[in-house]
């Protein structure tokens, strides 16, 4: 799978040097705190993701990078060298804007060449490499028009060709595909990674689109209220998140708190807030530690009679019903109170209506005891 | 993008509107609302080829006062004063101006409202009131009243209104576009220079037109700091108008009003063409 | 700050005008009454000399004091004060004193201007024209034919908004003050007060103050009476017979008007050379035929035609001069008693 | 995971480091900044000082502080001046907005699109003109024997001896005004969502409860922004009062003229009557933005 390949070419990059690396960085406007005491590593090459809810500080974190905020404290470092206190424009990175802040009043062409004039290259250095960028991007017959007269995802194209011609050492992409419709994203998607692929630089991509970020990235850090609370590849953050906050961000998730009854090295047992016993898969836990339960809709099975084994089984009553397609969302009212979310795949043999007694079933090692924060 | 996108679109509130609209009352007390707009405007151009000079009545078709005006060199030397004043009034507080709504959008400081409240005050405070105060600062300073003097005062309200004209732009301009230039390597000039200047070109010239007629058509401020034989043509008109007036200060109407029409025109023109590059598809 | 700038202001606000090199661009600029100059006097000039003349205009003594007070008049080399400005002005220190192996024709002065009580042996202005104020009417549209100052209060209703007076408070309200039996120069504050309420009676029913601009309405028949320089009258009499100028009957004002150097004038020699210019008899002769002044230049009156030195209006008789009086600075009390009175009735 | 209350370790040597923060301020906003200090905050603060000094002349020595300058407007005399102001420009003002809604209606919602710009343009064209011609013109309309008269005789009226009365003065104010309250409320109409006269006519409004219900409540703020602009500018018009009414329209900015300019050389005087002018319309203008919209006012 190509997860497995990528995650693969990220561990075996770890021990170069990073492309981009944040040290203890700080960030204050006026009394508010921005971003918090941030470390962040980006190895050549990645594709890295910035994932969080809107004001956590990720577009901070990115502007930290680009150059348009200086670190209240804190050290940003670009390919090893300190650029804490250089403006953006000697900055050896590039960014994709969400807004795409193309200049209206130039054509494509010269919107593409900008940043190769600035730096005084040849005439028919910028010709050559702006004819490369535009058909990179599939847009040579655009260049002469103004950005005004473009498709949104013509213009996405454009900004994107703009930051690549000048072969910077990172590329910062602020929400790139935001301001495009549904289809256009995800084609959108497909060409951005075919891109990364081809030029073989590192992007630093910040979303507050989980599914974007996951099918994009080889890492994500998951930001939120200014701090990472977690960085690792797509599966690790799915299915292995850190914190409640990871696992409730990163897709649907049940949580259930409790507290641990018993404590084995690789499982817990724990009880429920309204006494349902739980096992779950959990790192080093002590007795009596309170926790979260985060059991993903998926991973829970729906039956009309009990199941056996040693996993976790309860009964209950189908609350609600939505029918998607190509599943079923149920919400099942447990007999001791609490209400699951429940993903099945759209099937023959589970007919199953509002008010059916179910029975809801899942593995130990499919959910998980976090920590409660 | 824009909301006055020239796509004909269909008006759902209103039946397609024939070329020639229906006589309603609100057209019909329009029309007669353009006819006292216009009335003095063809007085006085009736009466410019009018051969009596007392103008009351019409005493036959004549370019005498045509004549008068293009060899009035008195009246002609205010003209150039005028222009002279308008110019470089406008065209420094076209700088100062356009420094200062960008300094005022980019940056927060203390006292910053203050320093907003004081830019807007020559919009607000009537002119005699800058004028009088303008006098005696200059009085009291021992400056003494000249040309100089007049563009000094001048460049104030210019410089006003070409800050909050700018200023409108600037807020609805992208505030990423000046980032990526400096992203693509701009230096901070730089970025001004080639992409936040062009990209309020057509409201610094919407600034400039606007500055350019109030000074022209200042009397107050001009009547409290001229000297020193500077004599703009508003101050030279209000005299003849005073002193009793010849028909050729009419023929002088219908030459700037015909002036001002294609100054319009041209404004019209800039902003019609802007609004073309920048429409949306 | 304010307050040093205030100190500093406030002295130069009560001292004489500090200016001094206004702008000199070679012209010779004049500031005068309306009508004094024409474009046939500066081509003339010009041509002789080769400067350049520009010529401003004011519409009352004291409108052209404060110009030259509040740093205006820095540009200005030539200024035509009335007599009892040139004494207010000699008192401000505003005038040069006149280098007087510097002017030619002197001489030729009528008697009674050799020297003349407002500016004793012409040390400071040379006399250049004289005249009168009185009542300049269209015979077509006037009720009838004004006899003294009393004709407006009388017609007042008939004359509603078809009078103008000047725009000149020494002249204005000296009027009235000289239609109650009073004197132009009165000090007497329960005159001057009278004077002031009469005329606040008939404030509602003129037109305008104005000095100059009356003609075409006038001549349009839009006004009726109007109070007028001699020098402005004469011109529209003998331009329409419907035009008739009087000097009414209780007296009127007799008014010189000086030429004189500013102390801050730029361009002095060309001031003198205007100066001389005016005062040569050809020059001065062919002016008045143009611009209707009466000449104190003896040498300039011998060599008018006969219609104009006859023209009663331009040189009235004896027995007419007789009952008028020249206007003459008054004390600061009176002024100030003036000054407030003409701003209340023209803002009433 | 981390701390929330991490501490925020002192400024770094990068933050210190960073190339002269001032200089950008500096360099965008003195220039301007010390013009209006110079010229325009300086001066008032000068007229404030000098409108403190009673009996203050140019050119003769003054005495010490006092209230008497302002006390002197409270004779009756200037009190009409000031009350004839006032009537100058709420008459003004009121007959703006009377005459120009209509016009701004039509032209926003009306007109055909196609000539619309155009139409607006053609209706503002007169204020690039010289306002003193504009207002000279009237005189020559106005005169006994002038083109008005003229009209009136023809159709069997009485002739008007209008000119040098308040009535020139109002016809003139209302005139040069004009294309400013009908631009203003243009942009205001312009803006109307129209949906909200769909929703109303769908709610079973008739056209006229639609405009007294919708349209005129939702352009409030841009009729007030306009009657504001025309009320001030009105009340403190030079050319229109001097130009059109003679001796019987003294209004404030022609006080004040004549105080600094006439033959009183009143400056103390005068920059009393400058700093009330000044006072008012600061007040009508904090009033607008008490209860008014900002962005209306700042747009206009």
């Amino acid at each position: 799978m190509a997860q497995t390949v990528r995650a693969a070419t990220a561990a075996a990059v770890t021990q170069t040097q990073p492309d981009v690396e944040l040290r203890q960085v700080f960030k204050t406007f006026g009394a508010d705190l921005a971003v918090r005491q941030l470390d962040l590593a980006v190895q050549p090459g990645e594709f890295f993701s910035i994932l969080g809810p809107s004001g956590c500080g990720k577009t901070t974190t990115l502007r930290l990078i680009a150059g348009f905020e200086t670190p209240t404290a804190g050290d940003v470092l670009i390919q090893g060298a300190n650029v804490s206190a250089v403006p953006a424009h000697r900055r050896p990175v590039n960014t994709v804007f969400q807004s795409y802040a193309l200049f209206d009043h130039m054509t494509v062409k010269d919107n593409i060449a900008f940043g190769l004039k600035i730096r005084h290259l040849a005439a028919a250095q910028v010709r050559d490499r702006v004819g490369d960028a535009l058909r990179l991007v599939r847009l040579e017959p655009m260049a002469n028009r103004y950005p005004a007269q473009l498709s949104g995802g013509q213009q996405q194209r454009v900004a994107l060709a703009r930051a690549l011609v000048n072969r910077p050492a990172v590329m910062l992409l602020d929400e790139p595909l935001g301001a495009l419709d549904q289809k256009l994203r995800k084609q959108m998607q497909v060409e951005l990674t075919t891109l990364h692929r081809q030029l073989g630089i590192t992007f630093i991509m910040v979303t507050h689109d989980q599914e974007e970020a996951l099918a994009l990235s080889d890492r994500i850090a998951v930001m939120n209220n200014g701090q990472i609370e977690q960085i690792g590849t797509p599966s690790d953050i799915y299915d292995r998140p850190h914190t409640p906050f990871v696992a409730d961000f990163i897709g649907d998730t049940n949580l259930l708190p409790g507290r641990i009854d018993e404590a084995h090295p690789a499982q817990v047992r724990v009880t429920t807030e309204s006494g349902l016993r739980v096992l779950a898969r959990a790192g080093n836990m002590s007795s009596n530690q309170a926790v979260v339960v985060s059991v993903r809709p998926e991973k829970i099975n729906l039956s009309l009679g009990a199941a056996g084994g040693n996993g976790n089984c309860y009964q209950g009553q189908v609350s609600h019903l939505m029918y998607l397609g190509t599943h079923l969302h149920c919400i099942v009212r447990l007999s001791s109170g609490e209400s699951l979310t429940v993903r099945q795949p759209n099937r023959a043999d589970t007919p199953i209506a509002v008010d059916t007694p179910v029975y809801v079933h899942w593995a130990a090692d499919d959910c998980l005891a976090l920590e409660a924060a | 993008m824009r909301p006055n996108s020239s796509a004909p679109q269909p008006d759902p509130t209103h039946p397609p509107i024939p070329l020639m609209p229906r006589l309603t009352w609100p057209s019909l007390f329009t029309a007669l609302m353009y006819a006292f707009m216009y009335f003095p405007i063809i007085v006085l151009g009736v009466y410019s080829f009018n051969d009596s000079r007392y103008s009351a009545s019409w005493d036959g078709f004549s370019l005498r006062w045509y004549r008068a005006l293009f060899s009035d060199r008195r009246l002609l030397s205010a003209l150039q004063d005028s222009l002279t004043i308008a110019v470089v009034a406008v065209a420094i507080s076209a700088v100062l101006g356009t420094l200062m709504a960008i300094g005022l959008a980019r940056y927060r400081f203390r006292g910053k409202a203050l320093y907003r409240g004081v830019s807007y005050l020559p919009l607000i405070i009537p002119d005699i009131a800058i004028a009088v105060a303008t006098l005696v600062f200059l009085v009291s300073m021992a400056v003494p009243l000249s040309l100089a003097t007049i563009i000094a005062a001048h460049m104030v309200f210019c410089l006003a209104y070409i800050a909050v004209v700018v200023s409108s732009r600037l807020q609805r301009l992208d505030p990423n576009l000046e980032e990526a230039a400096l992203d693509l390597g701009a230096t901070p000039t730089q970025a001004m220079i080639q992409v936040l200047i062009p990209q309020l070109a057509p409201a610094i010239f919407a600034g400039c037109l606007l500055a350019f007629v109030l000074s022209m058509d200042d009397l107050l401020i001009s009547s409290f700091t001229a000297g020193g034989g500077a004599n703009p043509l508003p101050i030279e008109i209000f005299s003849r108008v005073r002193t009793g007036v010849k028909p050729d200060i009419n023929a002088l109407s219908v030459v700037l009003i015909l002036g001002s029409a294609l100054l319009a025109g041209l404004a019209e023109y800039v902003r019609y063409r802007s609004d073309r590059i920048r429409q949306s598809t | 700050m304010a307050g040093l700038a205030a100190t500093n202001c406030r002295q130069n606000l009560s001292g004489p005008s500090a200016g001094g090199g206004g702008g000199d661009d070679g012209a010779l600029h004049i500031y005068t009454w309306a009508n004094y100059t024409d474009d046939g006097l500066a081509d003339a000039f010009t041509e002789r000399t080769g400067i350049p003349v520009v010529v401003d205009i004011f519409d009352s003594n004291e409108i052209m004091l404060t110009r030259m007070q509040a740093g205006g008049g820095d540009a200005y080399s030539i200024l035509y004060p009335s007599d009892y400005m040139v004494s207010e002005m000699l008192e401000l220190n505003l005038l040069t004193e006149l280098d007087q192996s510097r002017i030619t024709g002197l001489e030729n002065l009528k008697a009674q201007w050799a020297n003349p009580a407002y500016d004793p042996n012409n040390a400071h202005s040379i006399p250049f024209c004289w005249g009168t104020t009185g009542l300049l009417y269209n015979r077509e549209v006037s009720p009838g034919e004004p006899i003294d100052w009393d004709f407006l209060w009388e017609n007042q209703d008939a004359l509603s908004r078809r009078i103008t007076m000047l725009d000149d408070m020494r002249e204005t309200l000296g009027a009235t003050l000289k239609s109650l039996g009073y004197s132009y120069n009165s000090s007497n504050p329960a005159e001057i007060e009278a004077a002031y309420n009469r005329l606040l009676e008939l404030q509602p029913h003129i037109a305008a103050f104005k000095t100059t601009g009356f003609e075409n309405e006038l001549l349009g028949g839009d006004l009726s009476v109007s109070m007028a320089y001699s020098s402005d009258a004469i011109a529209l009499t003998l331009e329409d017979d419907r035009m008739e100028y009087i000097i009414p009957d209780s007296g009127a004002s007799l008014w010189t008007d000086t030429l004189a150097i500013p102390a801050t004038a730029p361009n002095v020699d060309a001031a003198y050379q205007w100066i001389n210019f005016l005062l040569e008899p050809e020059t001065a002769s062919a002016a008045v035929e143009r611009l209707y002044f009466a000449t104190a230049n003896q040498a300039a009156f011998e060599r008018l035609p006969a219609d104009i030195q006859n023209n009663q209006d331009l040189y009235p008789p004896e027995e007419v001069l007789a009952k008028s009086e020249g206007i003459v600075a008054v004390d600061a009390d009176s002024t100030d008693l003036f000054d407030q009175f003409w701003t209340e009735v023209t803002s009433a | 995971m981390t701390p929330a209350s991490a501490p925020i370790p002192s400024t770094t040597w990068a933050a210190r480091l960073a190339p002269r923060r001032w200089l950008g301020p500096v360099v965008l906003l003195a220039p301007a900044g010390v013009w209006l200090l110079l010229l325009l905050v300086l001066p008032t603060l000068l007229i404030l000082e000098i409108s403190l000094v009673p009996g203050l002349r140019l050119g003769q020595p003054s005495g010490g502080y006092g209230l008497g300058n302002y006390l002197q407007i409270l004779q009756p005399v200037y009190l009409r001046v000031i009350g004839r102001s006032l009537a100058f420009a709420v008459g003004s003002t009121l007959l703006c907005l009377v005459l120009g809604f209509p016009v701004a209606y039509w032209l926003a919602l009306l007109s055909p699109r196609r000539w619309r710009n155009l139409l607006l343009v053609g209706f503002i064209l007169p204020l690039w003109t010289s306002s003193l011609l504009r207002a000279y013109a009237w005189t020559t309309i106005l005169r006994p024997s002038g083109v008005f008269n003229t009209m009136l005789t023809t159709l069997g009226l009485p002739a008007q001896n209008w000119l040098n009365t308040p009535t020139a003065v109002f016809i003139g104010l209302t005139y040069s005004f004009l294309p400013y309250m009908v631009l203003i409320l243009y942009a205001s109409l312009e803006k109307l969502d129209t949906r909200l006269l769909e929703a109303a006519a769908d709610l079973g409004a008739t056209p006229r409860q639609s405009f007294w219900k919708i349209t005129v409540p939702q352009t409030l703020p841009g009729i007030a922004a306009a009657s504001l602009l025309v009320f001030i500018s009105t009340l403190s018009d030079f050319v229109v009062p001097t130009l059109l009414g003679g001796a019987s329209s003294m209004n404030i900015s022609r006080l004040i003229y004549n105080q600094f300019l006439g033959p009183t050389r009143a400056w103390g005087f005068g920059s009393a009557l400058s700093m009330v002018l000044i006072l008012a319309v600061s007040l009508a203008i904090a009033l607008l933005l008490r209860y008014g919209d900002r962005n209306t006012v700042t747009e206009a």
